[in-house]
C-alpha cells in the first residue's frame, strides 16, 4: 500500500510539469502582456517591471547566460545547469518547487500567488466542501430510494431529477435560480463583507447550485449502482439467510454500491472546489475562481500558471484519497495492493 | 464492521478539521458542521455593512505600531451609518499607492486620503491645495508652490515641502515603476531618472541628483522643468504628487498600501478600514485644513450591477452606478428615475482611423464614414442614453471645449456623397474594412453590430467586426503595425487642461496620433503656443484651433460623451457634479457634502 | 520421446515448452518480483491422425499449452516442431501462412464469434485471409462448409447471438475448418454446453476427423469425455504433464497418484457403481502456480508421498508401451478401478 | 409442529412464470412433487429447463418482478408457503429451510469478513449474542473441514479458494439445523477433485444432520452417488419421477433415455459412439399445446403434437409425463437407425464438398 | 449430422420458423430497445425537431438576426419587453410582433434564439467527431499496441484529464481568440478544436479500456489464429464491437460541447458576432446568455428564453444518451 501510494504521488509530479509547460506555452502565445494598459505606459518603465518580474529572461532555456558563464571560466555543471534554465519557465519551476509560485502582476508585485490562494481558496474550499456535502447527502438517499423503490414514483422523482440535474448546466440553473429571486421575492442576495467568513447562510444558493450536477450525477451512480448489486448472488445468498430489507441494504448493499460512488467522489469534489468560476461569478462569491477568470483577463501569468497548476494538484490529490478509500471500502484492492 | 460501514461518512467528518483550519485564519466565527450553514455570522441585509466593517480587523497583519504613534487611531471609525456616505463602486481597485495607482477606481481612494500641492475644484479649476499658491518664472520652466502653514497628517505629524519632493522622486525612481511615470517627465531630469538602472548605482545616483525639484525649506517646493509647462500647477493636483509618508512605505514593503495604517494622509479622509473587494472605509480627518461634514465614506465594491440595484433599493447604497443596461429598468421605476442623474463626462469617443491604411488614407472615405455616424440613436437606442452626441473632440466642462462644432453631423446624402468623392468612387471598390471591439462588455457586440449595420445600410460598405478581449485590443492599438483600420475609441483627460487632451494625443511626435498616422505641422504650431505661453486665455484659444484643424482632417470622428450617471438617495446633499465624476458625483469636492436625515 | 515412431509420423513435436508470465511487485519500483509458470518445461508429440486428450484442473496451464502451440501466446522457452517446421522461430508473413494449418476450437461458444459479423464474414474471413476462393466462390464454400457442420446454409446472414450455443460451437468449427487445417487444438469445445448438446458435438468432431484426417489436440477437464474421443491422453498438474498413456491403459492402470485421485472422483452415472466406488478424495487446493512446491509440485496432496518427493523431481520416465509418469513411486499405483466394461477397442 | 405423516415438502402444481420483452414464460410449469423428512431428492435438468427457478420459488425467492408465482402449493410441514408474509417468510429462511448456490465466488459477500456472514443469520434464527454466534461459526466452520475456523472467521471471501468458499456456504447453510437445505448445482464451478471433496462432505453432514436435500444439478453423475430419489425436469415441467436407481435402470421418459445415452462414461471403451438427443432445447415462449420434448423426440407420433403428456404412473414410485410405454427393444433400434441416419447426412453434407475439392 | 435435416422436416421446430424470421443484427435489436423508451424517443424527437429549426432557420424566424438600425431600431427600441408584458414606458411595452421581446441592440429575441440553434448543434456534432476521431485512434492504438508505446500514450492521457477544462478552453480562447485560426468560422472552429483536444483523453481511456478486453476475447484470438492481420483484426473485429459504447458516449460528448460553447459565450469569449445578413451562424444562445444576464434587470426574457434553451437540448442529448446505453447494453 506505502509502495503503492509513493509510486501514485510520484506519478503527478511530471503531470503537473507537463500542465505547468502546456499552460506556459498557451499564456505566451497570448498577446498584451500584464502591464499593457489603455493608456501609454512609458517604455522604459515596462522595461522596468518586466526585469523585475524576470519577464526579460528568455522564455524556455537561458542560452546566452551559459555562454556567458562559459566564457567566465565557469565548470561547474550545477552552476551551468542553473544559468541554462534561468529562463522564465525555468525559474518559475524551480521556485514553484520550493513553494513559491511568484508575485502576481494585477497587484504590482506586491503579492505573491500562494498568499492570494490562501487567502481566497478558504472560500472557494468551504463553498466547493458545502456542495459535496449536499451532493452526496442528497444524491445518495435518492439514489438509494430510487433503487430500492424501482419504478414507482420515488423511482421517477429521482430520475428525473437526476437526469434535468447532469443535463442542464449549473449556470443556466443558477441564473435562472437568482432571477425567479429577485423576479418573485425580490430576494438579490447581497451578502455583508464577513458572510463569506466561516460558514453561512450566504453560502445556501450558491452551494446548492454548485452540488446539483454531483448531486444529480451521485443519484445517478448510486440508483445504477444499488441496482447493479441488487442482482448480485451474494443478495440472493443474504435473503436466503432471512435477512430482513434493512440488514440486507444496510450491512450487504450500501458499501458494495458505493465503490462505484466512491471513485468518482474525489475528483468530483475537486472539481467542486475548483471548478466554480461560474457560480463564483454569478453569486458574487469571492472565491478563487473568480479570481482566475479576473487573471486571464489581465494577463496575469503567474497567477494563471499558479491556479492551474493549483488545481491540477487538488485533481490528483482527489483522485488519490479515492484510490485510498477505495481500498478502505474494498478489501479486495486492499490486499491487492 | 458498522465502523467500515460509515466509512464514506467519516471521511466528511475528517475534512472538517481542515474546514476549521481554514476558518481559523478569519477572525469570525468557528466553522459550523458542514449540514448547518445556518449556524451563521450576523445576518446578512440587516445591518449596513459599514456598521461592523470597520471593528471587524482585516486578515492583515497590522504592521508593527509606527514609531511616531498615531493620534487618531483608524479604529476610532463612525459609529452609524448616519453620516457615512456609502457609494457604489463596480471593480476592486488593484493597487492604491499614489505612485502605482493608473486607474479611476484607484485615483478615486486616493484622492480622498490624500492631497497634491493644487486640486481641482468643483469647477475643475486648479485651486491651492496643500500648496496656498504657486508662481511660474517667465517662460514657465521652473514652478514655485508655497504650502500652507502647519500642514499636518491625519496622525498629527507634520507635512513639509520635502515630503512632497519624495513623492516626485519617488514617481520619477525607475525602480519604483510606476504607471504613470510618464505624466511628470515634464519634470527636468525625471525622465532619466526614470530609465536609469538601479543596478547601475552610480548612474541611477546620479539621475536621482539630476531630478528638479527641491525643497529650499520646509514650505517651498521648486519645481525645474524639462521645457515651458504652464498647465504644470494642473498636474501638480494629480495623484503621483499625493505625499504618502516615506517611513511607512519603507516599513511596509511593496505592499504597504494595503495596510490602512500606514497610509496616512493628507487629504479629507482617512482609510479606516480594507476589505479586499468587499469595502474600504474612511473617516474624516481632522487633521485636514478644511474639514469636511461626513464622518466618512464607504466604498462598496459591487460589479454585478443588478445586485447592486438591488442593494440600493434596500438602503445599502447612498450613490449607485447603473449599468447602460439598466437604465431601462431605473426608467420605468418611478422612484428611482426621480432620483437617477445624468451629465456629461470628461471624456470623447469617437470612430478612430488608421489613417496609414487603405482606405481611410483617403480624406473623402473618413468623411464618408464621419457622415454616416447616427450618433444620436446610437446615444439614444442602443446605449439608452448613457452618452450624448458630440461633434467636437475636448468634452463640454473641460476649457477648450468647442461648442460650434457642426461639421461632419449624421448626414446619409453627404455621406455617399464623400465616398462617390473619394479615390475609390464606390462601396464595390473599398478594400476590405475590419473594425476592432473589445468583447468584456456584453453590450459592445450590439453597439459595433449597430455602427457596422449602419455603414452597410447608408454607405453599402461592409464592414467586418473582430471582437477580441479588451486586453488584445489594447496590444494590437499599442502597436503602429497592427493598430486597426477602423475602431471606436478615445481619451478619458487625466487633468482638465486642453493641453492634456490635444497636445498629448494629436501632436505629431504623440504616439497616440503616430499610431493613427496623424500629424499635422500647422496644428503643431498652434499647439506648441498652447503648451508654452503663459497666458491661459492665449492658450486655449490655441488649442480650439488646433483642434479645428484636427477635426477637419478626421483621424477621428467624434461620436459621442458618456455620461456620468447616478441613482442618489435624496438625503444625499452638497454635491457639485463635473465632468471627472467618473466614481461618484462630487468626488472632487468631497468635503462639502453631507448627509440630511 | 525418442522411444516414439518415425519423425514424420509425429505432426506435432514439442520439446520443453515453457510459458512464464512476469509477476511486478506493487513496491516503489515495480520490479518484476516472479513469474506464473504456467506451463513449465513440457515435451510430447502428437501423430498424425490420433487425437491427443489433455485434462487437468482449472489453472493447470493446458488452455495455455494450446495457445502457446499455436504461437498465440509467444512461449518463453523450448520449441514446438510442426511437420518438421519450428513455429517459435518463425513470424510475420511465414507464421500467418503457417496457421492455414493449425486451427483451434474455443470452449466458449458465445465470446469466440464476433457479434457484429454475420455467420458468412466469420466463416469466409480466413478463406478470404488465405485466397483459398475468391468472389462468390466464398459464399459457395461458407455454404458447403455450414452444411458439414449440421448447420442449414440459409442461416449465413445472421449474425452469432441468433444463435444458441451449440449451434455457435458448429459455427467455431465451420471456421476451423475454413483453412483446411492437418492439426485442430480442441480447447474444451463441449465443457460450455448443455448435457444433450455435447454428444452432438462430440460426434461431429469425430466424424470430422475421419472424413478429413484431422489431428486433434483435445483439451478439457472432463475426465470421461476426454477419455471417449482420445486415443491417448496426457494428465497435467500445476504447469507440468505428470502422465501421458493411451486412453484405455490411463484409465485401467493409472501411474501418477494425482491420475488415480482424478479418475477416481469423476462421477459414473450409475447408482449401483457409484454406491461401492472406492475413492480418493484429495486433500486441499491445487498450490499457486506463483510459488509451486519444492520436488514433486504434487507432494503437498499426494497420498504416497514420500520424503524424496519433498525434495527431488521425478522425471517424466517411459514406463513401456508409450506409457509415461513423473512419480517416484509410479510402478507402486495400484489400480483402485473396476475394469472397463468394453476394453476390446483399446489400444 | 411436525406432522409425521406428512412428507416435509409437498409442492403441488407450482407455477412460475417471468415476464419478457418477448411475452410471459412460464419457467416452471405445474410442477408437483414431495420431498420426505431425510430424504435426498435429486432435480435434474438443462440450463433453462425450471430446476433453479423451483428452488427459488420454495424460498420465495423469485426477483419480482419480472417474475412471479403463478399457482399452485408449496407445503412445508403443512402450510402453504404460497400464502405466507414475507416476515414469515424471513423466519423460515435460513432458519427451518436453506440454501446454497452454485457459484461461490459470487455467492459470498466480498466486503463483509466471513464470520460477519456466518453470525448474521445465527443471531437472527438462535437468538445468539455475539460471541455465542461467533464461537458457533467457529464450529460450524471446522464442521465443514476448514482449518484454523477461528482465524479464518476474520477472513474476507477473496482469501479463501473456491472449495473453501463452497464449504463456508455449506456451513452457513447447515448453521440453523435446517430441516430442508436446497442445494443449487454446487459442485458446478468446482474442479472434479474438489468436487468430490465437496461432495463427501455432503454426503457425511447429511448422514450426521438428517437434513433433507433438494440437490440440483444437470450432472446424471453426481445424481447417481447423491440422491435417494429424482426428478427429472425438461421445458419447466417434471418429466419423470422415480427412484434414483429406477431411473437409471428403467428410464420411461425418452428425454431421460437421450439423455443417459448421450453422455459419455468414464468405464466404457473408446470408440463407441455417442448418441445424442437431436435438436436445441426448446424455446420457453413457444405456446404450442404439444409434448415439449417431441420435436427431439425418437418415438414421436402424430399425437405427441397435440397433447401435453402429463406425469403419468408407469409403475409403482415411477411417473413419467410420456404417452407411450417404450420398450428396451424401441430403443436399441432407434439408437442404431439415428446413428446411420446420421453417418448417411454427414456423407451426403461431405460429398459436395470433397467432388468440388477434386474438382479444384 | 441427422439434426439438420430432422429440423428442417418437422413443423414447429425453432430452426424453420428462423428462416422466415427478418435478420437480426445487435443494431436492429438496439434499435428496437429504443423505440420503446419514451424519453430517449422524446429526446431524439426534440433534437430532430431542433435540426429543422436550424435549417429552415430563415423561413421560421420572424425577423433577421441582424440587428436593425435608424427609423427600425427606434420603433423596436433596445430592451423590449416580452409581448405579455405592460410597462409605463410605451417604448417598453412587449409587441406580438416580438414575443420575446428585443435585445439590447433592438435585435428580436425570438428570430436570435432560432438562428441560435444552428451554432448549438453544429457546436454539439462537430466537435464530437473531432473528439472521436482522436480518442477512438488513441484508444485503439494504445490499447492494441500496448507496451511502451500504451504507457506513454496513457501518461499523456493523464495530463490531458489533470489538465482543468474550463480553465483550459478559457486560456486557449485567450491565447489564440486573435488569430486568423481563432476566428475561423465565427471563433466556432477554436472552440471545436480546444474541446476536442481536452475531451479525447476520456474516449481513450473509454476505447482502450474496451480494447484491452476484447483483445482477450476468444474471436479475436480466433482471428489471429486463422491469420487475420493485426490492422484488419482492429478494423473488423475490435473496432465493430467498441461501437456501442463509442455511441453512447458521443451522446453525452454533444451536450458537453454545447455547455462548453455557452459557458465561454457566457464569459465574453465563445463565438464572434457577424452582422452580414448572410452569415449562417449570426448568434449563439451562448452569447445571448451572456447578454441576457446584463440584461437582467431590462429584459429578462434575453436570459430566460436562451437559459432555457440550452436546458432543453441537454436535456435531450442526456435522454437520448441514457437511452442508448440501456439500448445498447442489453445487460441493463
Amino acid at each position: 500500500m506505502i509502495g503503492f501510494l509513493i509510486r501514485r504521488i510520484l506519478a503527478v509530479i511530471p503531470v503537473l510539469f507537463v500542465v505547468a509547460f502546456i499552460t506556459f506555452f498557451l499564456m505566451k502565445q497570448a498577446k498584451g502582456g500584464p502591464f499593457d494598459q489603455e493608456k501609454e505606459v512609458n517604455p522604459a518603465t515596462v522595461k522596468t517591471l518586466n526585469a523585475r518580474f524576470g519577464l526579460d529572461k528568455p522564455t524556455w532555456i537561458n542560452t546566452t547566460a551559459v555562454s556567458r558563464a562559459s566564457d567566465q571560466g565557469v565548470a561547474n555543471p550545477l552552476t551551468l545547469t542553473r544559468a541554462f534554465l534561468d529562463s522564465q519557465f525555468g525559474n518559475y519551476i524551480i521556485n514553484a518547487v520550493q513553494g513559491d509560485l511568484g508575485p502576481t502582476y494585477s497587484s504590482k508585485g506586491t503579492e505573491n500567488v500562494q498568499d492570494v490562494i490562501k487567502r481566497k481558496f478558504p472560500i472557494s474550499l468551504r463553498l466547493g466542501l458545502l456542495a459535496a456535502a449536499l451532493a452526496v447527502l442528497v444524491g445518495l438517499p435518492l439514489g438509494i430510494l430510487g433503487a430500492l423503490k424501482q419504478n414507482t414514483i420515488f423511482d421517477y422523482i429521482s430520475l428525473i431529477v437526476a437526469t434535468i440535474g447532469t443535463s442542464v448546466p449549473t449556470f443556466v440553473t443558477g441564473l435562472l435560480l437568482t432571477l425567479f429571486l429577485s423576479r418573485v421575492f425580490g430576494v438579490k442576495p447581497i451578502k455583508p463583507i464577513d458572510a463569506w467568513d466561516g460558514y453561512s447562510t450566504a453560502y445556501i444558493a450558491p452551494a446548492c447550485i454548485l452540488g446539483l450536477n454531483t448531486m444529480a450525477y451521485i443519484t445517478r451512480l448510486t440508483r445504477s449502482s444499488m441496482l447493479e448489486v441488487k442482482r448480485q448472488d451474494y443478495i440472493r445468498t443474504a435473503r436466503a439467510k432471512g435477512m430482513g430489507d434493512r440488514v440486507v441494504i444496510t450491512r450487504h448493499m450500501l458499501r458494495n454500491s458505493m465503490i462505484p460512488v466512491v471513485t468518482i467522489l474525489g475528483p468530483a469534489v475537486a472539481g467542486l472546489v475548483t471548478g466554480s468560476f461560474i457560480i463564483e461569478n454569478i453569486f458574487r462569491v469571492p472565491g478563487i475562481g473568480d479570481e482566475f477568470v479576473g487573471s486571464i483577463g489581465s494577463r496575469d501569468y503567474s497567477m494563471i500558471m499558479g491556479a492551474t497548476l493549483f488545481f491540477a494538484l487538488l485533481v490528483a490529490l482527489g483522485n488519490l484519497t479515492v484510490d485510498v478509500v477505495y481500498g478502505f471500502l474494498d478489501p479486495r484492492i486492499r490486499s491487492k495492493s | 464492521m458498522r465502523k467500515r460501514m460509515i466509512a464514506l461518512f467519516a471521511l466528511l467528518v475528517l475534512i472538517l478539521p481542515v474546514l476549521a483550519a481554514c476558518g481559523a485564519a478569519t477572525p469570525t466565527t468557528a466553522p459550523a458542521a458542514t449540514t448547518a450553514p445556518t449556524a451563521a455570522t450576523g445576518g446578512e441585509a440587516t445591518a449596513p455593512p459599514v456598521a461592523d466593517a470597520p471593528t471587524t480587523a482585516p486578515t492583515d497583519v497590522p504592521a508593527a505600531a509606527p514609531t511616531d504613534a498615531p493620534a487618531d487611531p483608524p479604529t476610532a471609525a463612525p459609529t452609524s451609518a448616519g453620516n457615512v456616505l456609502r457609494i457604489h463602486q463596480v471593480a476592486y481597485p488593484d493597487v492604491f499607492d499614489p505612485q502605482k495607482s493608473s486607474y479611476s477606481g484607484e485615483i478615486v481612494l486616493l484622492s480622498q486620503n490624500y492631497e497634491g500641492l493644487t486640486r481641482l475644484d468643483e469647477n475643475l479649476e486648479t485651486v491651492p491645495a496643500a500648496a496656498e499658491s504657486w508662481e511660474y518664472n517667465a517662460d514657465a520652466t521652473v514652478i514655485t508652490f508655497t504650502l500652507r502653514p502647519d500642514l499636518k497628517y491625519s496622525d498629527g505629524s507634520p507635512l513639509t515641502a520635502e515630503n512632497f519632493v519624495y513623492a516626485a522622486q519617488r514617481n520619477c525612481d525607475s525602480a519604483t515603476a510606476g504607471e504613470y511615470q510618464s505624466i511628470l517627465f515634464d519634470l527636468a531630469g525625471c525622465a532619466d531618472f526614470a530609465s536609469s538602472v538601479v543596478t547601475d548605482t552610480a548612474a541611477y545616483d546620479a539621475a536621482k541628483a539630476g531630478l528638479g525639484v527641491s525643497a529650499p525649506d520646509a514650505n517651498t517646493v521648486v519645481m525645474q522643468m524639462a521645457q515651458p509647462a504652464p498647465y504644470f500647477h494642473t498636474v501638480a493636483s494629480l495623484w503621483v504628487m499625493y505625499p504618502a509618508k516615506q517611513e511607512m512605505i519603507e516599513k511596509g514593503g511593496e505592499t504597504w498600501w494595503q495596510d490602512p495604517e500606514a497610509q496616512i494622509g493628507n487629504g479629507p479622509f482617512q482609510f479606516s478600514s480594507i476589505v479586499e473587494d468587499q469595502q474600504i472605509d474612511f473617516v474624516r480627518n481632522d487633521n485636514y485644513w478644511n474639514p469636511a461634514k461626513l464622518d466618512g465614506l464607504s466604498f462598496i465594491y459591487i460589479d454585478d450591477s443588478s445586485v447592486a440595484l438591488e442593494a440600493y433599493k434596500s438602503g445599502q447604497l447612498d450613490i449607485f452606478s447603473p449599468d447602460p443596461s439598466q437604465i431601462p429598468a431605473v426608467q420605468e421605476d418611478a422612484e428611482l428615475a426621480s432620483l437617477y442623474v445624468a451629465y456629461e463626462g470628461a471624456n470623447t469617443t469617437g470612430l478612430q482611423f488608421n489613417t496609414k491604411l487603405a482606405p481611410f488614407d483617403d480624406l473623402k472615405v473618413r468623411e464618408a464614414f464621419a457622415y454616416a455616424l447616427d450618433r444620436e440613436t446610437y446615444c439614444e437606442v442602443i446605449r439608452n442614453a448613457d452618452c450624448l452626441q458630440t461633434l467636437t473632440w475636448i468634452p463640454k466642462g473641460i476649457p477648450g471645449y468647442d461648442a460650434d462644432e457642426t461639421r461632419f453631423a449624421f448626414d446619409e446624402a453627404a455621406a455617399k456623397a464623400a465616398l462617390a468623392e473619394s479615390s475609390y468612387g464606390s462601396a464595390d471598390a473599398l478594400p476590405e474594412i475590419t473594425m476592432m471591439y473589445a468583447t468584456n462588455d456584453p453590450a459592445n457586440q450590439a453597439r459595433h453590430e449597430f455602427v457596422a449595420n449602419t455603414f452597410r445600410d447608408v454607405l453599402g460598405v461592409e464592414v467586418t467586426l473582430q471582437g477580441l478581449p479588451s486586453k488584445d485590443v489594447s496590444a494590437a492599438k499599442k502597436d503602429n503595425a497592427t493598430y486597426p483600420q477602423l475602431s471606436l475609441g478615445g481619451w478619458i483627460g487625466d487633468y482638465p487642461d486642453p493641453q492634456n487632451w490635444v497636445s498629448v494625443f494629436w501632436n505629431s511626435n504623440a504616439t497616440f496620433a503616430q499610431r493613427q498616422g496623424y500629424g499635422n505641422p500647422a496644428a503643431d504650431e498652434l499647439m506648441k503656443v498652447g503648451d508654452t505661453s503663459t497666458d491661459q486665455a492665449a492658450r486655449i484659444a490655441a488649442y480650439q484651433e488646433a483642434q479645428k484643424i484636427i477635426i477637419g482632417d478626421l483621424p477621428i470622428a467624434p461620436m459621442y460623451n458618456r455620461v456620468n450617471k447616478y441613482v442618489i438617495n435624496p438625503r444625499v446633499t452638497g454635491y457639485a457634479m463635473t465632468p471627472a465624476d467618473d466614481q461618484f458625483p462630487g468626488q472632487w469636492s468631497s468635503t462639502s457634502i453631507s448627509i440630511t436625515e | 520421446m525418442q522411444a516414439q515412431a518415425a519423425a514424420n509420423d509425429n505432426l506435432v513435436d514439442i520439446k520443453d515448452l515453457k510459458m512464464h508470465f512476469p509477476v511486478k511487485s506493487n513496491g516503489l519500483l515495480r520490479r518484476t518480483i516472479g513469474a506464473v509458470k504456467a506451463v513449465d518445461g513440457l515435451s510430447f508429440t502428437v501423430k498424425r491422425g490420433e487425437t491427443l486428450g489433455l485434462v487437468g484442473e482449472s489453472g493447470c496451464g493446458k488452455s495455455t499449452t494450446g495457445r502457446a502451440i499455436l504461437q498465440l501466446h509467444r512461449p518463453t522457452s523450448g520449441s514446438v516442431l510442426f511437420d518438421g517446421q519450428d513455429l517459435t522461430k518463425i513470424k510475420g508473413e511465414e507464421l500467418r501462412r503457417m496457421r492455414r494449418k493449425v486451427q483451434i476450437i474455443f470452449q466458449d461458444p458465445y465470446a469466440s464469434l464476433n457479434p457484429r459479423m454475420t455467420v458468412g464474414d466469420i466463416i469466409g474471413e480466413p478463406i478470404r485471409v488465405h485466397k483459398l476462393r475468391s468472389g462468390k466462390d466464398v459464399r459457395i464454400r461458407v455454404e458447403e462448409l455450414l452444411k458439414v457442420v449440421g448447420l442449414n446454409p440459409y442461416f449465413i446472414n445472421r449474425y452469432p447471438h441468433e444463435f444458441s450455443g451449440g449451434q455457435r460451437q458448429r459455427i467455431g468449427i465451420a471456421r476451423a475448418l475454413a483453412v483446411e487445417p492437418d492439426f485442430i487444438i480442441c480447447d474444451e469445445p463441449v465443457s460450455a454446453l448443455d448435457v444433450s448438446i455435447q454428444a452432438q458435438i462430440i460426434n461431429l468432431l469425430q466424424d470430422l476427423q475421419n472424413e478429413f484426417n484431422l489431428t486433434y489436440l483435445f483439451i478439457a477437464h472432463n475426465l470421461s469425455v476426454v477419455k471417449h474421443i482420445s486415443d491417448r491422453v496426457a494428465v497435467m498438474y500445476l504447469g507440468k504433464m505428470v502422465e501421458l498413456a493411451p486412453a484405455a491403459q490411463l484409465y485401467v492402470h493409472p501411474m501418477h497418484p494425482y491420475t488415480q485421485a482424478l479418475l477416481s472422483a469423476v462421477p459414473i452415472p450409475d447408482p449401483e457403481i457409484e454406491k461401492t466406488r472406492q475413492r480418493i478424495i484429495l486433500q486441499g487446493d491445487v498450490p499457486s502456480p506463483l510459488n509451486p512446491p519444492s520436488g514433486c509440485y504434487f507432494h503437498t496432496r499426494c497420498p504416497l508421498v514420500i520424503d524424496k518427493c519433498r525434495v527431488e523431481e521425478p522425471p517424466f520416465t517411459d514406463y513401456g508401451h508409450g506409457h509415461f509418469a513423473a512419480c517416484w513411486r509410479a510402478t507402486e499405483v495400484t489400480p483402485i478401478l473396476s475394469e472397463p466394461i468394453q476394453q476390446e477397442t483399446a489400444v | 409442529m411436525a406432522k409425521e405423516n406428512t412428507p416435509l415438502l409437498d409442492v403441488r402444481n407450482l407455477q412460475v412464470q417471468f415476464k419478457t420483452q418477448d411475452g410471459i414464460i412460464n419457467a416452471v410449469n405445474n410442477v408437483s412433487f414431495t420431498v420426505n423428512r431425510g430424504e435426498t431428492l435429486g432435480i435434474v435438468g438443462e440450463s433453462g429447463s425450471g430446476k433453479s427457478v423451483t428452488s427459488l420459488a420454495i424460498m420465495r425467492l423469485i426477483p419480482a418482478p419480472p417474475g412471479k408465482i403463478a399457482g399452485g402449493q408449496i407445503l412445508f410441514d403443512g402450510e402453504d408457503l404460497v400464502d405466507y408474509s414475507e416476515a414469515e417468510m424471513r423466519k423460515i429462511r435460513g432458519n427451518r429451510i436453506s440454501m446454497i448456490f452454485q457459484d461461490p465466488m459470487t455467492s459470498l459477500n466480498p466486503v463483509l469478513r466471513i464470520g460477519r456472514q456466518m453470525t448474521e443469520s445465527l443471531q437472527l434464527h438462535m437468538n445468539m449474542n455475539a460471541k455465542q454466534a461467533r464461537d458457533r461459526a467457529a464450529e460450524l466452520l471446522a464442521m465443514v473441514g476448514i482449518p484454523a475456523p477461528d482465524k479464518r472467521l476474520d477472513d474476507y471471501p477473496h482469501q479463501f479458494s473456491g472449495g473453501m468458499r463452497q464449504r463456508v456456504m455449506i456451513a452457513m447453510g447447515l448453521s440453523c439445523n435446517p430441516e430442508l437445505l436446497i442445494a443449487d448445482e454446487p459442485t458446478t464451478a468446482l474442479d472434479v477433485t474438489i468436487q468430490a471433496q465437496i461432495l463427501e462432505l455432503l454426503n457425511r453432514l447429511k448422514d450426521e444432520t438428517g437434513t433433507a436435500i433438494i440437490f440440483i444439478t444437470h450432472d446424471l453423475g453426481v445424481v447417481a452417488g447423491m440422491t435417494d430419489r429424482v426428478m427429472v425436469m425438461y421445458a419447466g415441467r417434471a418429466v419423470e419421477q422415480t427412484s434414483t436407481q429406477q431411473l437409471y435402470d428403467n428410464p420411461r421418459m425418452p428425454y431421460t433415455m437421450g439423455l443417459l445415452d448421450s453422455i459419455p462414461r468414464l468405464d466404457e471403451g473408446k470408440g463407441e459412439r455417442l448418441t445424442p438427443i437431436r435438436g436445441l432445447p426448446p424455446d420457453m415462449l413457444e405456446k404450442a399445446e404439444r409434448c415439449p420434448f417431441a420435436p427431439r423426440c425418437d418415438f414421436v407420433q402424430e399425437v405427441c403434437w397435440t397433447t401435453i403428456p402429463p406425469l403419468r404412473s408407469v409403475e409403482p414410485n415411477h411417473q413419467a409425463a410420456c404417452l407411450f410405454d417404450i420398450t428396451h427393444e424401441q430403443r436399441q433400434s432407434a439408437a442404431s437407425k439415428k446413428a446411420a441416419e446420421e453417418a448417411a447426412a454427414l456423407e451426403s453434407a461431405l460429398e459436395s464438398v470433397i467432388a468440388e475439392e477434386h474438382s479444384a | 449430422m441427422a439434426t439438420t435435416s430432422s429440423e428442417m422436416s418437422r413443423p414447429g421446430q425453432p430452426g424453420v420458423e428462423e428462416f422466415q424470421r427478418p435478420v437480426r443484427s445487435l443494431w436492429s435489436d438496439a434499435w428496437g430497445r429504443l423505440r420503446r423508451n419514451k424519453l430517449a424517443m422524446i429526446g431524439l424527437f426534440y433534437i430532430f425537431f431542433l435540426s429543422l429549426v436550424a435549417i429552415a432557420a430563415p423561413v421560421l424566424a420572424p425577423h433577421s438576426p441582424a440587428r436593425p438600425i435608424g427609423a427600425e431600431l427606434r420603433e423596436r427600441g433596445a430592451y423590449r419587453q416580452a409581448a405579455w408584458v405592460e410597462s409605463n414606458n410605451e417604448k417598453k411595452t412587449g409587441l406580438w410582433t416580438y414575443p420575446l421581446g428585443t435585445d439590447s441592440g433592438g435585435g428580436d429575441v425570438l428570430s436570435r434564439l432560432i438562428y441560435g440553434t444552428r451554432v448549438s448543434l453544429v457546436v454539439g456534432f462537430i466537435p464530437m467527431i473531432f473528439t472521436l476521431l482522436i480518442g477512438v485512434t488513441m484508444g485503439l492504438v494504445s490499447g492494441y499496441a500496448g507496451g511502451a508505446l500504451d504507457s506513454w500514450m496513457m501518461r499523456f492521457t493523464d495530463v490531458v484529464f489533470a489538465l482543468p477544462d474550463i480553465l483550459f478552453f478559457i486560456i486557449v480562447q485567450t491565447a489564440f481568440g486573435k488569430t486568423t485560426f481563432g476566428r475561423t468560422f465565427n471563433g466556432l472552429l477554436l472552440i471545436f478544436v480546444s474541446f476536442s483536444v481536452v475531451s479525447w483523453a476520456g474516449v481513450a481511456r473509454l476505447v482502450r479500456g474496451q480494447v484491452l478486453s476484447l483483445k482477450e476475447k476468444e474471436f479475436v484470438e480466433a482471428a489471429h489464429a486463422v491469420g487475420v492481420k493485426n490492422n484488419k483484426i482492429l478494423t473488423r473485429h475490435i473496432l465493430p464491437n467498441t461501437l456501442a459504447p463509442i455511441i453512447v458516449a458521443a451522446a453525452f460528448i454533444v451536450p458537453g460541447a454545447i455547455v462548453t460553447e455557452a459557458v465561454l459565450s457566457f464569459l465574453g469569449i465563445g463565438i464572434q458576432p457577424n452582422t452580414s445578413p448572410t452569415n449562417p451562424f449570426p448568434t449563439s444562445w451562448g452569447q445571448m446568455i451572456f447578454e441576457g444576464k446584463s440584461g437582467i434587470d431590462s429584459q429578462p426574457w434575453i436570459l430566460i428564453s436562451s437559459a432555457i434553451a440550452i436546458a432543453s437540448i441537454t436535456i435531450a442529448f442526456v435522454a437520448l444518451g441514457d437511452g442508448l446505453r440501456d439500448a445498447l447494453d442489453p445487460r441493463n
